[in-house]
């Protein structure tokens, strides 16, 4: 029953290989060789299973899939260690020129071995966080949120909170129709050190490694700055947020909006209860927003995510001001595929703004280059349509992850620190205390 | 020969008519009664033991199906304990059967993906090796169970020393063995490699499985008189022909449990199967890769991957329902004089 | 020489080498038939063993194609044995203190690897031991409907562990279950059992015994099954109560099996992961295999990930032992 | 007093009747034998009064309490298994201190009543024996230490010594024997040993697919058999039987005829009756003297001899033309029972008498017995 | 051709030696029984002719042929289990068939044989019950059935009828020696009933503790055993036995003298005999003439009478002062077997002679025979 497929084969999920015909044909419209079929694996489900699998594969020098659909998240470590194919040499000039001025330049961070710039993947879209609210309710509550535009203009965290706070008040409190009023991920996961807490700490000044420029190393030679006052801010609020001002290690000068559910919740569980009608405000990616207009409760609106200080207020450079988390996706190519050449020309039909605007379109995922999103007609692009403008005000506001080949440890050491301090099993102080001793021993 | 039909029924029956009830209160009397015939005390308890069993066991797949049945969007507006969420029997009078309940789950699963291929793949994968091992481990529990010879001890350590070890302790070099290309395998398989073949899922966890089948088959093969045995090959059978003729069929209950335990493993096996295909049906990708298909990177179908592991669960269920007979056979009954 | 009927040509020739086996002796015998068992091990067992073990004598190395580095000895084995290794939870993290008791604990007790799965094999094998074998009974009895009883009883095992762990956290998701709640009424959990490391362990404990207790409830069953029933009808006679019968006839022959359950149960339950890793999650309930996988899959700190699983394997061993000790006491082979 | 009843019991398999509407009445203190042919439902007799099978009618007593329905241990009964069944996963000696053990005597009483059951069924010496490094002569003995350990009320032995040797079936049987004086119980003894059954028991009662055919003492049964059943069951060798009818001067067959008065015997002319005499009432013509009453002279000739060392067992075939059956004594075959040495070859002519006095007569039609011993001749033989 | 020789056959297990170097030739076509007390190593012995057990030292041969290491099978053998062993997961065809349809005899063979074996051991009409649904005696029957139904060089039967009834054990008693004629194979067959063992042979291997004692004629070990043991052994009941001494008159013992010349029986004066008789060859005073030759007569009281139906055993105490021992026959106990209607009493003063030509006397210390009957005396007597 072996199968004797010989085209391109690119490891994707499971929605992506859904649309494998579309993005068949589109990529020929880009002017893709018409001999060479691609087929899109579906990969594993879980972005960490998907890492355990690509490892396996490359460490077994297994020369399938030709191309591997990388996160950003932990993309990086097979950079650094030349496991895919360095495509400075591959690509074309062109191809080359267009993503290294044109593409999101996050993204492209995130793709180039920081040693030497070299590319090695092609950023697929970008993902950016922002922050969804019920419309309806808080214009029933009073707030006019096209008219103060809050689509493009950030507020603080405690502006927010007040507004948050009041708005659920509004709806009768935590005893009323909502249980919450606003939902966030803190669950001990990759998402709350890569993300949340990352961008939360970060607007609040913050930064894991010092200056941004140290986001991708070098490692052992950069400062470890956790044990700082931003990082205790940020927890302080969260608890406020959770358990209410009174409660031990909290921000006396926040309000409660939510509940201690929230160090449970990963992206699904805070989406549950919004789009269920249940929450009032949600920090989501854009996933949320087809869903919601599929099956969602309301109306949905989205604006950016607070900021603690004003941007240039932080004592590192890069923090300060609004920040979003950028996650996303990119191509790399397998170097033990017999047929890395076709695989670099599906790249290249890739980096095609038709290509881009089809994915958006069939997929929502958003385009790297962010003057396709810009031009993007809102009425071809179904849900997504009207919050293109927060869109691309949260990808110029965005902050990439701290990725080297240490990442995926300090990421765990982050996020449970941080999850304790959430919970309350230890201070602010003491958590960040034992995590800076920690992210010191690992950048050893 | 005497079975467990005791007498409980009758003197039950016997001295609940002959007693006097009417200047009793009801739970008195029935105290009263269950001293004085301990046997119906021993057999409300019997069925007290046993609903409670049931109930423990059932109640997380009456749950599951509760879940199933939960229309996507209806997950965390209120809780799912005894139904669905959604569930309104009001909309019943409205002419909507289905009471706000999405059964279309079920349809679903297997619309949006080839969930059956996934089914058919592990088990078939697993019926394979679950010959394999009940064969292999066979011949390995009759040595160890019926011979004697030097060396026995440490070779049986050495069996179980295998299961000392988390599966992910075999992985690194399994993974770069099983993705070597041997040319010899060139012919039989695509690419001489054996990823996306199915006997990268059956041999290693067939394998990892067979320690525990051995022992099993061990102590069964062991309780087996040596007489049988001794019949049997004076009969005309070889000692394998004893074994496979008389001591097997003999350890019904255990080879049958063997069995069943090591098909239930294999079926559900993911550790492996995940990482030996490339998930694709076609390439035998594991029946667990089918259910966690409902489980993107963000949004996660519990409806569909609770309908899916209930589907999943039946061919199990009715494996059980064949094997059940040669679990409970106990033929070992009077088989020789002792 | 005998006037029997011999069988043709082609199974002749098969029966060759089995007769050739017949006349050998009885070790010779033994090693033959166990060449099929030790070959699959071989391949997949013992040769990724040695590899395995030669990998947590190398040191990691995380920035190069190659995972391995040079030869470190025992380093990796001191680092994880003195808290020291990079793992985000750590395998053993105990101090030593001037004062009584001497010793303190680096992290809470539930957060080392070593102690959590210790304290869950005990409190879950335990329980599925009791429950299994109650199980059992009853599904040995003869009455009405006990074949949809058996499969009922069975059925939980036949669950994938993702699925188990999904509806447990499900049951306990603030959101979707009720378990929470209802926990949280009866005054046993806090308020969110899923980040809390206590009741995590607790919810996961509960849902192994739930799924295995099945496990043991069949190989238990089997052994019922096998047991001559004339041996009751003896003992019947001479005067033992159904507690009697139990005592000297049911459960010394039913040893072996029960033996045999609760070992694999044991060595199964040291190596508990999936079941974690689908419910609560390994930081909160970091089990020792926990460990492994993460170095192995997220950290790719492949030498350490060797050394857990080595450490993993003595850790089983030592239990092992006091098993085997209980097995040859109870006549079992060996 | 234990005293054991049996009224209507009756037990059906699917397809069988194993025993049929049975009663019996045990007295205290009698050793009773049940035998019977293999498959009559002995066994499962025992097991209905063990209480390891419930009867399908009728009810049981015991020592005057009806126990129909309480389990075995409150029944005051050991048993002897026919399978024997030993405990695999003990040695001798927790085999047989079991029941003991059960009944927490304390260890020294334990030990005394081991080593005393162990010495009467010769197992000293083997107490760490495991049942599977026995032989079965030695099971067996296992199996009879562990119901003698014990003093029940009733002791129920379903073959206890069917894996013995002549030389300890003769002891355990004088041992059994005094066990049964010295404890004075009720014994329920099953055995298709004819030396035990006679020896043993105060009574036999005979079975037949499950249904009692005589229940009477040892001799009565050999004597007095109520029926052909009987009649040929008990005693071995076999009684001969010869078919034929009464005529006005007796009996006649195609071979014999003996004469009697009928009206005095109580049979009618015409009727169809059997005509039975056992093996050592057989006697050559010249050795007539020791029949009480001999008959007629039959010339018959010689076919096989058995020699059995203390006796010669002689086939006879009543005419040259009859054919020799191998399927045991057929029509017209005759078994006699001579002393060893007597002097006689096969296939020799020679001239046999019965005993007049241990003639019996059975109606061919119902079995039943009609007379046992022919009356002296009211007319004198010429 | 298919003679069995066992040569210097030794088996030992840990503590126990089950067979101690025996050598034993049994012909093709031969019918030999081994006999003994139980325990003395007779399941040993046809396991390892089987070949189920490999013997700790010595060689067998099977029809020529080395088979010591020879699996079973391939030993052209069946063999009937003391323990039956039926399969229990199969029904009483498939039991009996097992052997036919290992070797794939065509399905009409197979029902031809099943039914003919079937037919031989009366199992007809149960072909499709299970064995945990028959009795006793309906296994064995199977057990036979399943041995019989296949044509083997070599039979092995060890107690195939110990759970039969009389009637069965006689009919299957000529079945067996109906297809050893027919088939002409060899049988080794293990009993413990004196009247198989005596009826059935050719000839007896008597075996004690492992050792063989006397292989002879059935007649031969009763009339000329070898020593003691066999002397005691064979026989049902068992030889007397009197310890005492040589005289220059003969024999004398506390209680008897028996006269001859010593010279003339090789004794030495004053030497330790144990003089045998048996109980058949004690005759009362009156009866003296069916002796061939009485000695003189003593003067005896009987103890207990067994009455048996077709005999009648007297137990007697050589003198009235003899404690009668309840543990088989002591010191001055004598046993006498009579005819069934003998009147005599317990505790009567009675007269007997033995058979001189039946006594035999061995030398006590060594067991070994002297002498088997006496010789007529020189001298006569007054
Ligand atoms: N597996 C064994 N281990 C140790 N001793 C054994 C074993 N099998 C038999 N024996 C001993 O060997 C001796 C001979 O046993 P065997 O079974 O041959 O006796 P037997 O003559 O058949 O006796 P019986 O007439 O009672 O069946 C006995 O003393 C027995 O206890
Ligand atoms: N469990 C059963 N199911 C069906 N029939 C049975 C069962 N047990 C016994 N029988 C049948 O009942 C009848 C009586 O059996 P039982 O065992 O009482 O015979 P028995 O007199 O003891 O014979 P034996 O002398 O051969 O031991 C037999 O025909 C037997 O086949
Ligand atoms: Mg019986
Ligand atoms: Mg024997």
């Amino acid at each position: 029953l072996g199968d004797d497929f010989d085209g391109i084969e690119i490891s994707a999920d499971d929605q992506i290989a859904d649309v494998e015909d579309v993005i068949q044909e589109s990529l020929w419209d880009a002017g893709l060789d018409e001999d060479i079929e691609i087929r899109i694996l579906p990969g594993d489900f879980e972005t960490d299973s998907r890492l355990a699998d690509y490892q396996s594969a490359l460490d077994a020098g297994r020369g399938s899939p030709d191309i591997f659909m990388m996160d950003s998240g932990w993309a990086m470590p097979f950079i650094i260690r030349e496991q895919v194919l360095n495509l400075e040499n591959e690509l074309s000039d062109d191809t080359l020129d267009y993503v290294k001025n044109d593409y999101l330049p996050a993204t492209v961070d995130t793709a180039s071995d920081p040693e030497t710039g070299d590319l090695h993947g092609l950023p697929f879209f970008p993902d950016y966080p922002m922050m969804n609210y019920r419309k309806d309710l808080v214009e029933e509550a009073g707030y006019d949120p096209e008219g103060e535009d809050w689509s493009t203009t950030p507020m603080s965290w405690q502006e927010f909170a007040e507004v948050v706070e009041d708005v659920w008040e509004y709806h009768g409190g935590p005893d009323g129709d909502y249980d919450y009023g606003f939902t966030t991920q803190a669950q001990a996961y990759e998402g709350l050190s890569c993300c949340t807490f990352n961008e939360t700490m970060t607007s609040f000044g913050g930064a894991y490694f010092g200056d941004h420029e140290n986001l991708f190393g070098p490692t052992g030679d950069r400062p470890v700055t956790v044990d700082d006052e931003p990082m205790y801010e940020t927890i302080r609020m969260m608890r406020s947020f959770m358990y209410g001002p009174d409660a031990d290690d909290a921000h006396p000068d926040y309000p409660q909006i939510s509940n201690s559910d929230l160090v449970e919740f990963g992206e699904e569980e805070a989406r549950g209860p919004f789009t269920g009608g249940n929450a009032i405000f949600m920090r989501n990616w854009p996933y949320i927003i087809p869903i919601h207009a599929d099956e969602g409760e309301g109306e949905i609106g989205t604006m950016p995510l607070p900021y603690g200080v004003e941007e240039g207020e932080s004592e590192y450079e890069g923090a300060g001001g609004p920040s979003h988390a950028l996650g996303g996706w990119m191509l790399t190519v397998n170097p033990n595929s017999d047929a890395t050449d076709d695989a670099v020309q599906v790249l290249e039909a890739f980096a095609n703004e038709s290509v881009m605007l089809t994915v958006f379109e069939e997929q929502g995922n958003l385009p790297p280059d962010p003057e396709v999103l810009a031009n993007a007609d809102p009425d071809a692009v179904g849900a997504m349509g009207p919050h293109l403008d927060t869109l691309a005000f949260v990808g110029e506001n965005s902050v990439p992850r701290p990725v080297t080949d240490l990442w995926p440890e300090q990421s765990s050491l982050i996020y449970q620190e941080v999850h304790d301090a959430y919970t309350g099993e230890k201070t602010p102080e003491d958590a960040m205390a034992d995590l800076q001793g920690q992210l010191e021993d690992s950048e050893q | 020969m005497s079975t467990e039909d005791e007498h409980p029924d009758l003197a039950a029956q016997q001295t609940a008519t002959d007693e006097p009830e009417i200047d009793r209160g009801l739970i008195e009397g029935w105290a009263a009664r269950m001293i004085s015939n301990p046997d119906r005390a021993y057999k409300i308890a019997f069925y007290t033991f046993t609903i409670a069993f049931l109930v423990t066991t059932l109640f997380p797949f009456y749950w599951l199906f509760m879940l199933a049945l939960t229309p996507s969007g209806q997950f965390g507006r209120d809780s799912i304990i005894l139904t669905p969420g959604g569930f309104d029997p009001s909309l019943l009078a409205e002419g909507d059967l289905t009471m706000g309940t999405n059964p279309g789950a079920f349809i679903d699963i297997f619309t949006t993906v080839p969930f059956h291929r996934f089914v058919f793949n592990s088990f078939l994968i697993a019926t394979i090796g679950t010959v394999l091992v009940l064969f292999v481990a066979s011949l390995a529990g009759y040595v160890f169970g019926r011979l004697q010879f030097r060396g026995k001890t440490p070779l049986l350590l050495t069996v179980l020393i295998v299961s000392f070890f988390p599966p992910a302790a075999f992985f690194v070099p399994l993974n770069r063995l099983f993705n070597r290309n041997f040319d010899v395998l060139a012919p039989i398989i695509a690419d001489g490699s054996l990823y996306n073949h199915p006997s990268s899922i059956i041999i290693p966890v067939s394998a990892l499985y067979l320690p525990l089948a051995i022992f099993i088959l061990m102590v069964f093969y062991a309780q087996i008189p040596d007489g049988l045995e001794d019949a049997a090959r004076v009969e005309g059978t070889t000692r394998l022909g004893a074994l496979f003729r008389v001591i097997v069929p003999l350890s019904a209950p255990g080879v049958a449990t063997a069995g069943v335990l090591s098909f239930i493993t294999i079926y559900n096996e993911y550790f492996f199967s995940s990482l030996m295909t490339d998930g694709r049906p076609e390439n035998w990708a594991p029946m667990l890769e089918g259910v966690l298909r409902f489980q993107g990177q963000y949004e996660t179908l519990f409806n569909l991957m609770a309908a899916s592991s209930i589907v999943a669960v039946l061919p199990i269920a009715i494996l059980v329902i064949v094997a059940q007979e040669k679990i409970v056979s106990g033929l070992t009954q009077g088989a020789v004089k002792e | 020489m005998s006037t029997e009927q011999q069988s043709d040509e082609g199974s002749r020739l098969l029966m060759r080498p089995l007769n050739w086996l017949e006349t050998q002796t009885e070790a010779v015998y033994a090693y033959f038939l166990l060449a099929p068992a030790f070959a699959l091990l071989g391949v997949v067992a013992f040769y990724p063993l040695i590899q395995t073990f030669r990998f947590s004598l190398l040191e990691d190395q995380t920035a190069a194609a190659e995972a391995f580095g040079g030869f470190v000895g025992l380093d990796n084995y001191i680092a994880v044995l003195t808290g020291n290794a990079r793992v985000p939870r750590q395998f053993i993290d105990i101090t030593t203190t001037s004062g009584f008791p001497f010793l303190e604990m680096g992290s809470p007790f539930l957060r080392q690897a070593l102690f959590v799965t210790l304290a869950f094999v005990i409190i879950s094998v335990f329980f599925e031991t009791l429950i299994g074998f109650g199980q059992a009974l009853v599904l040995d009895k003869d009455f009405k409907g006990n074949r949809w009883v058996r499969v009922a009883v069975i059925i939980p095992w036949a669950v994938p562990i993702v699925i188990q762990g999904m509806i447990f956290f499900l049951i306990f998701n603030p959101n979707v279950g009720f378990g929470s709640d209802l926990m949280q009424g009866l005054g046993l959990f806090g308020s969110n059992p899923l980040a809390n490391t206590r009741d995590s362990f607790i919810i996961v404990t509960v849902a192994d015994i739930w799924k295995t207790a099945a496990f043991m409830a069949l190989l238990i069953l089997a052994g019922l099954q096998s047991i001559d029933r004339s041996l009751y009808d003896v003992a019947k006679v001479s005067g033992a109560t159904p507690w009697q019968r139990f005592k000297y006839i049911t459960l010394p022959l039913v040893a072996p099996a029960l033996i045999v359950a609760m070992l694999f149960r044991t060595m199964d339950a040291m190596r508990i992961y999936g079941l974690i890793d689908s419910s609560v999650g390994c930081s909160t309930v970091p089990s020792m295999t926990c460990l492994v996988i993460i170095s192995l899959d997220q950290t790719r700190r492949w030498a350490t990930a060797s050394t857990v699983a080595f450490l993993t394997a003595v850790v089983i061993a030592l239990f092992v032992l006091v098993y085997l000790i209980f097995l040859r006491d109870s006549g079992g082979e060996l | 007093m234990a005293n054991v009843k049996l009224e209507n019991i009756t037990k059906r398999y699917e397809d069988v009747t194993a025993v049929d509407n049975m009663n019996l009445d045990v007295e205290h203190g009698e050793f009773i034998t049940l035998v019977g042919p293999s498959g009559c439902g002995k066994s499962t007799t025992m097991e209905t009064i063990a209480g390891l099978t419930l009867p399908t009618e009728g009810t049981i007593e015991i020592g005057g309490r009806d126990v129909t329905n309480l389990p075995p241990k409150d029944r005051g009964i050991s048993m002897v298994f026919q399978n024997i069944a030993l405990f695999p996963h003990m040695d001798v000696y927790d085999n047989i201190s079991f029941g003991l053990r059960l009944r927490k005597y304390d260890q020294e009483e334990v030990d005394r009543r081991v080593e005393e059951a162990a010495d009467i069924v010769q197992l000293e010496g083997m107490m760490d024996r495991m049942p599977s490094e026995m032989s079965g002569g030695q099971r067996q003995r296992v199996a009879i230490a562990r119901a003698i350990v014990r003093d029940p009320d009733v002791f129920l032995m379903d073959e206890p010594l069917a894996n013995l040797d002549a030389e300890l079936k003769v002891h355990m049987r004088t041992q059994l024997q005094r066990l049964h004086k010295k404890l004075d119980t009720t014994i329920i003894y099953v055995t298709h040993d004819q030396a035990q059954a006679m020896t043993m028991s105060n009574r036999i009662a005979v079975i037949d697919a499950g249904e009692l055919q005589q229940v009477a003492a040892p001799l009565e049964c050999y004597n007095n058999p109520n029926n052909l059943f009987v009649a040929g069951f008990i005693g071995s060798p076999a009684m001969n039987f010869e078919n034929g009818e009464i005529t006005e001067d007796g009996f006649t067959s195609k071979h014999i005829t003996v004469d009697f008065d009928p009206a005095a015997h109580g049979v009618d002319v015409g009727q169809q009756v059997t005509l039975g005499v056992r093996p050592e009432d057989v006697h050559l013509e010249r050795d007539q003297s020791s029949a009480a009453a001999a008959t007629r002279t039959f010339n018959v000739v010689t076919d096989v001899l058995e020699p059995m060392g203390d006796e010669l067992f002689v086939y006879l075939l009543m005419a040259r033309d009859v054919e020799a059956s191998a399927e045991g004594r057929g029509e017209g075959q005759l078994l006699m029972n001579l002393g060893p040495d007597e002097d006689i070859d096969e296939d020799q002519d020679i001239s046999v008498v019965f005993d007049r006095e241990k003639i019996h007569l059975f109606d061919t039609n119902t079995g039943d017995a009609i007379v046992h011993g022919l009356q002296p001749k009211s007319v004198p033989e010429p």
